[in-house]
């Protein structure tokens, strides 16, 4: 069931068509006066317009063809099919050899279309932000082709209807992320940071391919249709390598890919660094789109992940260990941007543990509450730092609200859905995500696995909780910390930064609506999303993933009423604790308390590892880095210039050389001591050159028939005078002295002699050759077995 | 002793060995370029006397085949009297500028 | 006389009986031959014979060989133990006369004329013209310098000879068995040929040869399946074997391109012997002279 | 023979033609050489894409055959033919050449006549190479390459040119020799079995020799070529050559030279002797793997961006060899797609190179940086080039690299559907996965070169005064990047013209590897009639089912 679309196309390639006009075709036909300038109107108009005509025809494909189908299927029931084929466009074939086809081919079905909402939605209004935000840049048209290009590489990310297709948008946006983190290249710092991303993710990617290729190994095929046909899931649950299924080594590895991609531990390192681009960068890239990537690659591969439950918990365990550990480093950050970066880890790391545990629409559902009030936070810290001269460092912040109040409100509102405070959007996400690890079970997981996956993601909630709100107390509570100059500069931003803000905050106080919390009975409340993403998301009722008892391997949690409010209380209360306790230390600005406190031995150790961001970056400068410059020089010199060049090569010549030199004593004009070399050489030839030996080889190939061969292999020699060829060859098979066979010798059809003889036992047999021009005769005489070859064969 | 009455191939092979051999030591011991050269023709003869054998010792019945070894042979006697001419021309003039005809102490090549 | 040294007197005397050999059996072979074959067992087929049945060269063929073989290898020891070159150029001239007559025994009757022309004849006068010419007739016999390498050298020469004699000792012939297989066939030939047709050939009157050599020699024609050749014509050949006719033929023939380009090289062998040898004007006498020093 | 045949002839000639034109001229006008030897080299591309028109890619086999006795006495014949496999290497070639000779315009300016001459005479030996299918004509060709390179490097070569160019002569030199024992063995035996003497390739290919005597061929054929490719450790000569040679000779070097290394093997050596190919394919691929990751490493060491530019070649062209190894389909057109787009991509990088380096006659890397700034378009020209070699998706690289690697991994075959090759290849997986972690470390080393000459501030002086490309050397570029583009999104009517052919050579390959041991002998008429008894069977003979499947 699946429709045909002609448009689908034209959502990724809009906004490509946009950085193609900005980064190439406005510049040609530019007046170039100067250096290629172009009127910035044109190049916000192009890139905007672009992505804004992306967007409503993604509306429109998803709410008129996409929707129908939707109701169609879901008017089915129970007789529904599994998944929903959604809306598909087959464009041309990419790769075709051999049995492997790539289809460059776009499918939009339900979560593909809620990516694209987000995408080209945020997206458009991050581009209306940056209108005002980069006003001025020298490089305005490239800024604006890199936004666009990225966008379109997103896009064909969330619609690509195969893992390669897939796989290029991944590592397109990969592309967009370096070029526009390194947008600033002045500073060494934002290359390298630019530099880092893009290794890190080709660390992921590198897995990414591996994935893939092990996956077409598996089943033949890498489209994500085929591969939930049952032969492509029955070749998953072989078992692999290492007592594991297939499905676990390939899940892994995929998910090795969204480590990378998604900045989870241990390739978490770049994104931090990342936030050297410029904000609304940060917003799109860093926040909303490109780091969900890898949560929405595993919601793809959901049939996948599923019938590996080790696969699922590894996922939930690095995303919880993330959350936790992103959210204490978080605490000690100063800049702005970094605490929002950590932030975004974080928060990832929940919604890895939402869709490691099965719960895929509270991962999806988290992603999306946190593409609105993320990227806002990152909308929202630019109008900030645009305000304090580009600055971000809190420390010198405080008391903004009274100077940029429409960024203050949303900053805040965007603040209370992280912190999880009922009605905000964040609330709804985050607990649907814990209440799903509350109740995460499946085969193999024990029965504490969920509760500390629980256990830990609320920590982390409170950790989160804590330091937003020590962000918004330090830059908009108590006094005003900055110099004079800067002072004199602050300012509300202009209505083209701060009308996305409103716009995202208001959307942060309703989107929540879409997931509320699963109720039953009389409480039951629409879960819009759930039965959204239904036909795409695996269930875990389905055939294969059934146990041999019958009973799902997975199974969903189905908390009493009771319960679910109960969580939903406790993490009310841990988000309303993380911001009283912030209220408490940072309300009036810095806290002395604190910085006494890591003033002491034990708190100054403390905040320095938590500072350093334990020294994980230090440690992958040394391990990695360092080794890997320290190994390429190693390897360069001595590998290299050394060994081969200097040894092989050159050591070769050298000894050339040397032996030319030692011969050219020889050569010293006198014709007697070239004749004494001649002489002596010939004797010595002479002297190595023996008379031949001759020898024969046999082969029994009947009963009681042996086949004889002459071998003249060993012992033919210079000198020797013996050319086989015209000698007469005869053998004396009875032992009687008189040749019984005798033939003339020809190399090159050999001569086989076949002989019957009475029977099983030992023969001597003799071989005489008589040479052609000597007259010479080499005898040889061997003892030769003839074997029953039938009690053999019986054995065989 | 038929081996001094039956004569055969091999006498005649083995007195050209012999013959070779006598050249060659006097190439070896001989000093004086003129000896030297008398000695190489000693060995052109000794292997003209086992073209000539050869010709006749596998020629059988077919005269022309044997033939081919004589008319071979006169022509090593043609080149080597063209190989005395110039050799000894070469000892001259050498004998001229030098004033010896040692060739241990004719070394020019080499330098 | 008396007072020539030991070696003069060896060599004029190994020179002498070189000569008489070549006078006895050389230049007239049929007497050698004819003389030889009251000795020989007329059955016995050795190489020096001409064709089967004649009965070939026996103990006098044996004679000759040994004869000639020590004069070649005695005046040969005297070319590279004399200190007088002249000495050297006598034993020279001595080797070549006992290897003409080698090469008699071999039916090379037009070589043996021709080595002695040009060797005997001219390439050793030229040898003697300039010893002459450098006027330094005496040398030392043996190279002092390098004499270590020399002892080596010779014991390789030494080595290198008796394994080549070793190997060559044992070449056997395909004449002594073609002259085996031919018996055999002449009698196959003679049992089953028409005496008539013999006869209406001719071959019985050919210069009173024995019968069993003219059935062999038809023997050959048969053999060849071509009659081109006339039976006359084939045992002229076998007689005449390395008459200037038969090598004179095979050299204008078949070997012409060599022979003209042996011609030319001569040619410029004489040109460029009068061009080395003439003295260089240009080249001053002293010069010369201190370089020797 | 049809009119068609004529076309490989004449495309031979046209450069030679041009060669000896350039060389008449007045010496005086280089800008006449420049110009003649610029069109020559159009009417060549022109020409080859008249044989791209006629080529039919439904054939398999050799098209456009030309055939006519050259040395009887030994019987070499002159016989050209193009196929699915060569075709590419041929328009590679055309299309460079014109590249290389505009970008040259300003970089040269002694002797222009002679350097013009002499790449239309590299051009001519580069196309006979790649038609050739006699081994001797090919051997000739391949062995009248060296000479104009050998020139090249020599006389406009950087200042240890001397050195460069006796070491690549002399390592090339030092494996071709090999070669050619191996070529006249493998004559001696052809005649010797059917009493034919002759070195024509499609007649020696029925050829099946003893395993070992294969493996020792193929061993001496394989080191001429793996010194050509560069196989690691055989690689040393390149960035030495790379590195002196002026642009114009880079880029001939790493455009077309190297790939004689992969096409050799593919050509020759592998469907001579399959049996030896096969045993010694682990060794080799290991040693591809290797160099993947060790020219990566050292890439990464140097300070001077062409020497890294070479190193990323071994690096790269390991992806090839690792490709022609998986002995699939897969493989074998990724591998060939691989050198294509290496030749687009790393061409790009030495113009590129050789741009700042007019301008600046320096290839310090820290002498550079910034120079974005200065050189907008060239940066982003540059960029394209590096991404292209970076192998992201949408670019050429990517395809190349991803097929290899896809072939290598699943030439045991997939889990459903074993392989023949499998029992030869041991863990195609595991090489697989080394060769897949070239994708970063090539990330790694390009980034870094770009980074450090792009990116930073422009503090050095020097380069503030630094003008952007002009357009003449925008038009060097143009065709490179819109071939990366296209070859990144329209891989497949590349790949479908390979199909046929590289189909036919796993079909080949596997019937020939089943020839069973024994004398040299011709395919299919082996000397002893396989015997039904078990123990005559062939080892792999329980595969003997799957090859038909595994080549589709």
């Amino acid at each position: 069931m699946q429709q045909t679309s002609n448009l689908l196309f034209l959502i990724p390639l809009l906004p490509l068509a946009g950085a193609f006009l900005n980064l190439f075709v406005w510049r040609v036909l530019a007046p170039t006066t100067g250096k290629y300038r172009q009127s910035d109107a044109l190049t916000h108009t192009t890139a905007i317009a672009s992505v804004l005509a992306a967007f409503g025809l993604s509306c429109y494909l998803i709410g008129v063809p996409l929707l129908e189908e939707f109701r169609a299927w879901q008017k089915l029931g129970d007789a529904a099919p599994e998944t929903m084929g959604g809306l598909h466009q087959h464009l041309w074939t990419w790769i075709e050899v051999g049995s492997l086809k790539i289809n460059l081919a776009f499918r939009l079905d339900t979560l593909s279309a809620v990516m694209l909402l987000v995408i080209t939605g945020v997206g458009s209004l991050i581009h209306i932000y940056s209108v005002g935000y980069m006003h001025g840049e020298k490089r305005y048209p490239a800024f604006f082709g890199y936004l666009n290009l990225f966008t379109g590489m997103m896009l064909i990310l969330v619609l690509g209807d195969s893992l390669p297709i897939m796989f290029i948008g991944w590592e397109g946006v990969g592309l967009c992320s370096y070029l526009l983190i390194g947008f600033w290249f002045d500073k060494t710092e934002n290359a390298n940071a630019g530099r880092k991303a893009f290794v890190a993710n080709r660390v992921g990617d590198f897995a990414f391919l591996l994935g893939m290729f092990l996956l077409f190994y598996a089943t033949g095929s890498v489209e994500f249709a085929d591969l939930q046909e049952p032969n492509s899931i029955g070749a998953l649950k072989e078992v692999f390598w290492g007592g594991e299924r297939m499905g676990f080594w390939i899940a892994l590895l995929f998910f090795i890919g969204a480590c990378g991609k998604s900045a989870q531990i241990p390739l978490y390192v770049w994104l931090p660094d990342a936030m050297a681009g410029p904000t609304p960068v940060s917003a799109l890239i860093h926040a909303a789109t490109m780091v969900t990537a890898g949560v929405y690659m595993v919601v793809r591969m959901s049939f996948l992940y599923a019938h590996s439950t080790t696969a699922m918990a590894i996922v939930a365990v690095v995303g919880a260990l993330t959350a936790l550990f992103a959210a204490i480093m978080a605490f000690a950050q100063t800049d702005l941007k970094k605490v929002l970066a950590y932030s975004t880890v974080s928060q990832l790391g929940f919604m890895f543990v939402g869709v490691g545990v099965g719960a895929y629409t509270a991962g999806i559902f988290h992603l999306i509450t946190h593409a609105f009030f993320k990227a806002g936070l990152f909308l929202a810290a630019g109008s900030v730092m645009h305000a304090m001269s580009g600055s971000g460092d809190i420390m010198k912040m405080g008391g903004l609200r009274k100077y940029l109040p429409r960024t203050r409100w949303s900053f805040l509102i965007y603040c209370v859905a992280i912190a999880g405070i009922v009605p905000f959007s964040g609330f709804f996400s985050k607990d649907e995500i814990l209440a799903g690890a509350f109740g995460a079970g499946a085969e193999g997981w024990g029965p504490v696995l969920g509760k500390f996956l629980w256990a830990t993601l609320s920590i982390a909630a409170l950790g989160t909780a804590f330091y937003m709100f020590r962000l918004y107390f330090l830059v908009f509570g108590g006094e005003l910390r900055c110099d004079e100059e800067t002072k004199a500069h602050i300012h509300e931003s202009p209505h083209s930064m701060t009308s996305p803000l409103i716009i995202l905050a208001a959307f942060t106080c309703v989107i929540g609506a879409i997931g509320l919390p699963h109720l039953t009975g009389d409480l039951h409340l629409p879960t819009y999303l759930h039965d959204w993403l239904a036909p795409t998301v695996v269930d875990f009722k389905r055939d294969s993933l059934l146990m041999a008892n019958g009973s799902p391997s997975i199974f969903e949690a189905h908390l009493s009423n009771g319960l679910t409010i109960g969580l939903m209380g406790i993490a009310l209360a841990v988000g309303l604790i993380g911001i009283f306790a912030a209220k408490a230390i940072y309300g009036k600005g810095p806290s002395e308390k604190v910085a006494a406190m890591c003033e002491t031995k034990n708190g100054k150790a403390i905040y320095d590892v938590v500072l350093n961001k334990f020294y994980v970056d230090e440690f992958y400068e040394w391990s990695i880095y360092r080794f890997f410059r320290g190994a390429a020089n190693v390897l360069y010199q001595v590998v290299d210039r050394w060994l081969i060049d200097g040894i092989f090569i050159n050591g070769s010549a050298w000894l050339i050389k040397k032996l030319g030199q030692g011969f050219n004593l020889f050569q010293n004009g006198q014709v007697h001591r070239y004749l004494v070399a001649l002489v002596v050489g010939g004797a010595i030839i002479f002297f190595f050159a023996s008379s031949p030996t001759v020898s024969f080889k046999y082969e029994q190939v009947s009963t009681n028939v042996v086949e004889f061969t002459p071998d003249f292999s060993s012992g033919t020699s210079i000198g020797g005078g013996l050319d086989a060829k015209g000698a007469l060859i005869s053998f004396d098979l009875d032992a009687d002295g008189e040749p019984d066979v005798t033939k003339e010798y020809d190399p090159r059809n050999p001569m086989k002699v076949k002989w019957t003889f009475g029977g099983v036992g030992e023969y001597r047999v003799n071989m005489t050759m008589t040479d052609a021009v000597f007259n010479k005769k080499y005898s040889v005489t061997r003892t030769i077995h003839v074997k029953d070859l039938t009690e053999k064969g019986g054995a065989q | 002793m038929s081996i001094f009455y039956d004569l055969t191939l091999s006498h005649f092979l083995v007195l050209a060995a012999t013959l070779f051999a006598i050249g060659i030591t006097g190439v070896l011991l001989r000093r004086n370029a003129i000896i030297v050269m008398m000695s190489i023709e000693l060995m052109l003869n000794a292997a003209n006397i086992t073209v000539l054998a050869f010709s006749r010792g596998f020629a059988g019945q077919d005269n022309n085949a044997a033939y081919q070894g004589q008319a071979f042979a006169l022509i090593v006697i043609a080149i080597a009297a063209a190989e005395a001419a110039v050799g000894l021309a070469i000892v001259v003039t050498v004998f001229r500028t030098r004033r010896h005809s040692d060739i241990d102490r004719l070394t020019m090549l080499k330098d | 006389m008396s007072n020539l040294p030991i070696s003069r007197k060896c060599l004029m005397w190994l020179g002498a009986l070189a000569l008489g050999l070549l006078v006895v059996f050389g230049l007239e072979p049929s007497v050698a031959l004819a003389a030889a074959e009251h000795a020989a067992d007329s059955t016995a087929h050795t190489f020096t014979s001409k064709v089967a049945g004649d009965g070939g060269a026996g103990k006098g063929a044996a004679f000759a060989f040994w004869s000639f073989a020590l004069c070649a290898v005695g005046g040969s020891l005297f070319v590279i133990t004399r200190r007088n070159m002249v000495t050297a150029v006598m034993g020279m001239v001595g080797t070549f006369f006992a290897i003409a007559g080698l090469y008699l025994m071999l039916y090379a009757s037009f070589l043996a004329v021709m080595q002695v022309l040009v060797y005997a004849g001219a390439i050793m006068v030229l040898f003697v013209f300039v010893i002459m010419i450098l006027n330094r007739p005496v040398d030392e016999p043996w190279a002092v310098q390098g004499i270590l390498g020399k002892a080596i050298a010779a014991l390789g020469v030494l080595y290198l000879f008796k394994r080549l004699a070793g190997i060559l000792w044992q070449v056997k012939d395909t004449h002594a068995l073609v002259l085996a297989k031919d018996k055999l066939d002449v009698e196959v030939v003679l049992n089953h040929s028409d005496p008539e047709l013999l006869k209406d050939l001719g071959v019985l009157s050919i210069r009173g040869l024995k019968h069993a050599d003219v059935c062999k020699s038809l023997f050959a024609v048969c053999r060849d399946n071509t009659l081109n050749h006339t039976v006359a014509d084939t045992v002229k050949n076998a007689y005449e074997f390395g008459s200037v006719e038969g090598v004179g033929y095979t050299l204008f023939s078949k070997y012409l391109f060599p022979f003209e380009a042996v011609s030319i090289v001569l040619l410029v062998a004489v040109v460029g012997a009068i061009a080395i040898a003439r003295p260089d004007k240009n080249e001053p006498e002293g010069e010369a002279a201190k370089e020797a020093s | 023979m049809t009119g068609a045949s004529a076309l490989l002839p004449a495309l031979l000639a046209l450069p030679l033609i041009g060669a000896i034109l350039v060389m008449l001229l007045p010496k005086e006008e280089p800008g006449l050489a420049r110009g003649v030897s610029l069109g020559v080299s159009i009417a060549t591309l022109a020409l080859s894409l008249v044989i791209l028109g006629l080529y039919d890619t439904k054939i398999a086999s050799m098209q456009m055959v030309f055939d006519k006795e050259w040395i009887p006495g030994l019987g070499a014949r002159f016989k050209l033919g193009i196929d699915g496999i060569s075709i590419f290497m041929v328009l590679l070639t055309t299309f460079l050449m014109p590249i290389i000779l505009l970008s040259s315009y300003k970089a040269v300016t002694s002797k222009v006549r002679e350097f013009c001459a002499l790449l239309l005479i590299l051009e001519v030996g580069m196309l006979g190479a790649f038609l050739a299918l006699d081994l001797f004509l090919f051997y000739v060709f391949w062995e009248i390459m060296l000479i104009p390179m050998y020139l090249l490097i020599g006389i406009w070569g950087g200042q240890k040119r001397i050195y460069a160019s006796i070491k690549f002569v002399i390592y090339t030199m030092a494996g071709s020799l090999l070669m050619l024992v191996a070529i006249f063995y493998l004559y001696a035996q052809y005649g010797s079995v059917t009493g034919e003497y002759t070195l024509e390739l499609s007649l020696l290919n029925r050829l099946v020799l003893p395993r070992d005597v294969q493996m020792y061929c193929f061993a001496a054929f394989a080191l001429a070529f793996a010194i050509k490719v560069p196989l690691f450790p055989l690689h040393t000569w390149l960035p030495d050559a790379h590195v002196q040679a002026p642009t114009a000779g880079s880029v001939v070097l790493a455009g077309v030279l190297l790939k004689f290394g992969i096409y050799g093997f593919l050509r020759f050596a592998m469907p001579l002797f399959p049996y030896g190919a096969a045993e010694l394919a682990p060794y080799m691929a290991y040693l591809a793997a290797a160099g993947i990751v060790y020219g990566a490493f050292v890439a990464f060491a140097q300070s001077d961006v062409k020497k890294l530019v070479a190193y990323s070649s071994v690096s790269h062209l390991g992806f090839c060899m690792i490709g022609i190894f998986a002995m699939n389909t897969q493989g074998i057109e990724g591998s060939i797609y691989a050198m294509i787009s290496h030749g687009l991509t790393t061409s790009g990088l030495f113009l590129a190179i050789g741009v700042v380096y007019e301008r600046r006659h320096t290839r310090e890397m820290s002498e550079y940086g910034g120079i974005w700034k200065q050189m907008p378009v060239f940066a982003g020209l540059f960029l394209i080039c590096m991404l292209g070699s970076v192998g992201l998706p949408g670019l050429s690289g990517f395809v190349g690299e991803f097929l290899t690697i896809f072939g290598m991994f699943i030439s045991g075959g997939t889990a459903g559907e074993p392989s023949f090759w499998a029992e030869f290849m041991p863990h195609p997986m595991l090489l697989g996965a080394v060769a897949t972690s070239g994708v970063i470390f090539g990330a790694i080393y390009l980034l870094y070169m770009f980074q450090k000459m792009m990116f930073g501030p422009l503090d050095n002086p020097k380069n503030k005064e630094l003008k952007d490309v002009s357009w003449r050397e925008i038009a060097v570029f143009t065709p490179l990047v819109i071939g990366i583009f296209a070859m990144g999104l329209f891989p497949k009517p590349f790949l479908q013209t390979m199909d046929p052919t590289v189909d036919q050579f796993v079909t080949r390959f596997e019937a020939k590897l089943a020839e069973p041991d024994g004398p040299a002998h011709i395919m299919g008429q082996a000397a002893v009639a396989p015997t039904p008894e078990p123990a005559q069977v062939e080892p792999h003979a329980g595969h003997n089912h799957a090859p038909g499947e595994a080549a589709h």
